[in-house]
């Protein structure tokens, strides 16, 4: 789950690391009353959760409480990457000596936290070459230790109280990181000003698996409509633009159909990981989740293990009773149970395929002749 | 002879009372594996399927010598569940459990790491040596003693391939899931070493996906192999960005593309099938 | 640094451990108060750092506060152990279904903290046989987990919630023994209480190389003074009740001079460990503490590495010069500056030995005809 | 040859800028030991006795090859430069520096045992492989080549029995210091085994104390020795209940009794010198 800036520069404070003064607001004059406040420039930021929020115009500078007024104006009608802004940080303006870059992430090969630091932090931070990024591992076993800091430090040539202050940073992020099951903490810049440290954004990931401990967290919803009900059915969903609807069982077997569906030709609509063991209640529903995407034909694609393909077979017999199913349905239908779900297949009319790739090249015949 | 268990194996079942502990603890002894006892904290002296259950892992360990666990526990309770087994000396851990927070997972690898046990997962489907043990979910039916390989992250693509092996009867020595988690205990390298130092796999099978450099890493190791080795990656037809189930399978920026992965297989001297079912066909020219 | 119980109990309260209600006394008409506060029977427990205070009379029942104020009237005329007692703890009697011993401390030879437990606690469980005590270590980079204590649990036969309240009172005493730098923390006993754990005493000892980080906590001298003195310096000081002072560099080096003296008969009165790189001046103190022990003899056996010959000479005229001494030192010199040593001693007429062992033999026939 | 250090060891100085680390980095220099750096934070470009001083371990090792460490730094900094030595992946740390916390040390050296470092110490003199190698703050001219090991925890009592060997024509080997401290990294029966694989040594020298069961542990080592092997035991005359400056020479019940040590390691085949001087006495008889 990301976390808007506002929410992550909540954590940070929380957390003693230094943010800039400012308020979220959600209307104009609001916007004008933070400024006054702050007493000096400001900097209107639209709270959205992708990045390159600058280059799209969802950052504005304001030098009085007129002007921060009129930019949260602009900024609440904006679009940006897809996202409506509906929420504006108002913070005051802080002078910018160095912009570093800092974060600590999950790094799946070495299987430990790593820390990822730059002395050229800003917007253009994926432009950076290798030689001016830190990389730094993290034994679990042992956290942060001054000494990392003051390695990090060496490498980004930072020195005297901005390296003391590093290390502060490094390590209450740390900290955070740990303690709110992140996956990413990040600060963009993380900004040099008059010899203090201030994280100027904040980025921040948690851990979708352990969301349920962390309950006093802000809660965020990213998915779409439909993602959100496969979500809450326990299935992994993503839209594409396709038109064949595609549930498999696993996510490898998943990708794998969808690889097979496209090297036939075909174009998926979706990406739908079944899961295994989901049982017919909810197979059927995520059945009737296929047809929301509006198909020229759905492609199951099953082999089953802790699925039964009588399950499958059932809860496909009953979504196209009790509410019919408009377009043509491919199955392959193998593993457990697999005699059991083809009888009762075949009762209602239905042909299982015994190999994904007939099957995927059959689904892709009917989706093209479609159009 | 077969890698990391076989015929000896003596295994526990940690969560054996659970719904998933009884029916994979059935299965399991179904398939031939030695399980010797369950835990299951303040269900001792009940028996699950006629194996013994223990509140501890510890208490397990008193009665006898035991070589390998399983966990079928929930993901709240997984990171106490694989300390208990790594602190009592058990050397290969099996964590069935998905959804572990990953902070968890990265403490479960570090201390497995320090203290020398092999760890399969999380979020995997087990590990087979054909015809000997079977520790995990898999269906027993596919996996037939051969001389294939096979290390895999996905559970049922690895089961389609498998099948498919089994069924132009190509047994397998040994087959082993990572896990789909963004951190797995063992590698693909872990494997493939011990793969290569088997005699009695001849040939092995990648199975990756995209994300991540494992297999680029994996390659670097393949270069060196003596034994061939097919490769099928998951993900061709993956968009950008989105996350597909597994942790694993993202592409972020240039990093873990489909075409990255498989010019580094073949670079390496693997041959890349590029649909799951090819594999047999690659696999029957490399074992000529 | 040991605490007293009434300290170590006041250290469980704030870790979330339960201890009995009460209070500490410094005369009997508190106590009265404070067992009416109680409203109930109370124990009346004296106050001192050594163990056996059952034994020796120091804990007393009182089942009205005029018995709480006569109980403690009399056992603050008490000297136990050589402690007099200064302070009592009053509080409630509770009841006893059974009583646990645990305690966490450090293991040397396994290099990690050790728990020790046991389901026969109470005052003699140094006669507990080893098949009734359980012992587990702890791996530092882990720390307490649930199997742990389900597992300690186990072995106790402890059940149900008991059990769960053992892994509460196991995981806070743990955190105690790591947030505080214990050596040791005893519960002893760890009572059942109609189905609670309530921890009766309280033996905690922090390790005295971490007090300077751990200053919130309370202070307590345990040093004679002569030792207090020496501790000050910096010098490690032993008394004992011979009558040669004896003062050596290093630890195991001091050992060896006490073995050498008792193997040619005489009897040391103290244990100094002048330590590595004292200097003149500290050198010149500790030979003064030395005289403050009334010694037939004085032996200095120095192995010069970093303390240096000529230092030692040069301390050892100036305290003559400026005090006098009047009894006759026996002292061996070698390593670091030894020629200049010698010379200095030579110059001030004492002639310095070459060997621990002829040395020894030498300071042993003085001190045995001075009698 | 020697054990664990030898004439090819790197050697950098943590600490090396303090009065302590400043003098013994030019006695070790005198010795003939490889100090190649040191570290003291914010003091590179320094040099101290020729030596360039780096700000981090890490700095130190992307200029030469590091194989061992020592620290002279403070109580309260030493966690932090000890695991940045181990982080580093320096295979041999010496640590001099006395009064760190006992928890402190536990963690060191579970940290230190987990990545595959030997730690020398806390609370140690050092080591020396005689003629090759001094790590450590002994005096130099007591250490001269031979075929004698010994290991010691006190550092003048070590001095007084190495003096007294090279008096009477017996050189060293190696000399370690395993520290007076209740936790060390490296144990009495660790350096045994060292010196049963030496092929220059021929005879081992114990130099325990009471409190532990160190000496009792290193007695069943002892036991499987090829090589003879002589003990002193500090703390004959010791009595119960008191520290004696080591937190080890503590007698706590039953347990560490100058008796029971003796006795375990005579069992075990070793020779129990009285007093310290008997140990070259003793030595000469098993050498012959």
């Amino acid at each position: 789950m990301k976390l808007f800036e506002h929410m992550g520069k909540d954590l940070f404070s929380s957390f003693d690391i230094t943010v800039p003064r400012g308020r979220i607001v959600t209307d104009p004059g609001e916007a004008a009353k933070v400024a006054l406040e702050i007493g000096g420039p400001v900097v209107v930021k639209s709270q959205i959760l992708a990045g390159k929020r600058g280059k799209g115009g969802g950052i504005r500078f304001a030098d009085s409480p007129d002007q921060a007024k009129e930019a949260v104006s602009q900024v609440l009608a904006m679009v940006l990457n897809g996202h409506k802004v509906v929420k504006v940080l108002v913070e005051e303006k802080i002078r910018i000596d160095l912009e570093l870059y800092l974060a600590i992430t999950v790094d799946g090969e070495a299987k430990k936290p790593l820390i990822i630091a730059s002395a050229q932090g800003g917007m253009e931070i994926e432009l950076v070459p290798d030689e001016y990024i830190v990389k730094k591992h993290i034994d679990i076993s042992m956290g942060v230790y001054p000494f990392l800091s003051r390695e990090i430090s060496r490498r980004l040539g930072l020195t005297g109280q901005v390296s003391k202050d590093f290390n502060h940073v490094l390590t209450q992020l740390y900290k955070l990181f740990r303690e709110k099951d992140a996956e990413l903490v990040e600060i963009n810049p993380l900004v040099v000003s008059d010899g203090k440290l201030i994280a100027a954004d904040a980025k921040v990931t948690i851990d979708d698996d352990a969301l349920t401990r962390q309950k006093d967290l802000p809660c965020v919803e990213e998915r779409t409509a439909i993602e959100k009900q496969a979500h809450d059915l326990g299935l992994a969903f993503v839209e594409l633009d396709g038109n064949i609807a595609v549930m498999a069982n696993g996510a490898g077997m998943s990708m794998g159909t969808l690889d097979t569906l496209s090297y036939y030709g075909g174009k998926p609509a979706n990406f739908l990981d079944a899961g295994g063991g989901t049982g017919m209640e909810g197979t059927a529903k995520a059945i009737e989740l296929l047809l929301q995407t509006d198909p020229k034909v759905i492609f199951i694609n099953i082999f089953g293990g802790i699925t039964r393909c009588d399950d499958v077979a059932n809860a496909l017999i009953q979504v196209k009773k009790a509410r019919g199913i408009p377009v043509p349905v491919v199955i392959r239908l193998v593993g457990t149970n697999e005699e059991e779900g083809i009888r009762i297949l075949k009762e209602n009319g239905i042909t299982a395929y015994k190999t994904m790739q007939e099957a995927a090249a059959k689904a892709v015949e009917i989706a093209n002749n479609a159009n | 002879m077969a890698i990391i268990i076989n015929e000896k194996t003596n295994v526990i079942v940690q969560g054996i009372t659970g719904s998933q502990g009884r029916f994979h603890t059935r299965q399991m002894l179904f398939y031939g594996t030695k399980v010797i006892g369950g835990v299951s904290p303040g269900k001792s002296g009940q028996e699950v399927e006629g194996v013994p259950v223990y509140d501890t892992v510890c208490a397990a360990c008193e009665e006898q010598q035991v070589d390998a666990s399983v966990l079928f526990v929930n993901a709240a309770a997984a990171k106490d569940a694989a300390f208990e087994a790594i602190s009592a000396g058990i050397k290969v851990l099996v964590i069935i459990t998905e959804h572990i927070p990953v902070h968890d997972e990265m403490e479960i690898v570090d201390f497995a790491r320090c203290k020398g046990t092999a760890v399969v997962g999380p979020n995997t489907f087990g590990i087979v040596s054909s015809g000997k043990c079977k520790i995990g979910i898999p269906p027993n039916q596919f996996f037939v003693e051969g001389p294939v390989g096979l290390v895999g992250r996905s559970g049922t693509l690895t089961y389609e391939i498998v099948s498919n092996l089994t069924a132009n009867g190509l047994g397998q020595s040994t087959v082993v899931g990572l896990g789909g988690d963004r951190i797995a205990g063992l590698s693909f390298v872990d494997i493939l070493e011990k793969f290569e130092k088997d005699y009695c796999t001849k040939a092995v099978v990648l199975v990756g996906e995209i994300g991540g450099n494992a297999e680029e890493e994996a390659s670097q190791y393949i270069n060196k192999m003596t034994k061939p080795v097919v490769a099928y990656i998951a993900g061709k037809s993956a968009p950008p960005g989105k996350r597909m189930g597994h942790a694993g399978a993202i592409i972020e920026r240039d990093k873990g593309t489909y075409i990255g992965k498989v010019e580094a297989l073949q670079a390496a001297g693997a041959k890349v099938a590029t649909l799951p079912f090819e594999v047999t066909d690659l696999l029957c020219q490399v074992l000529k």
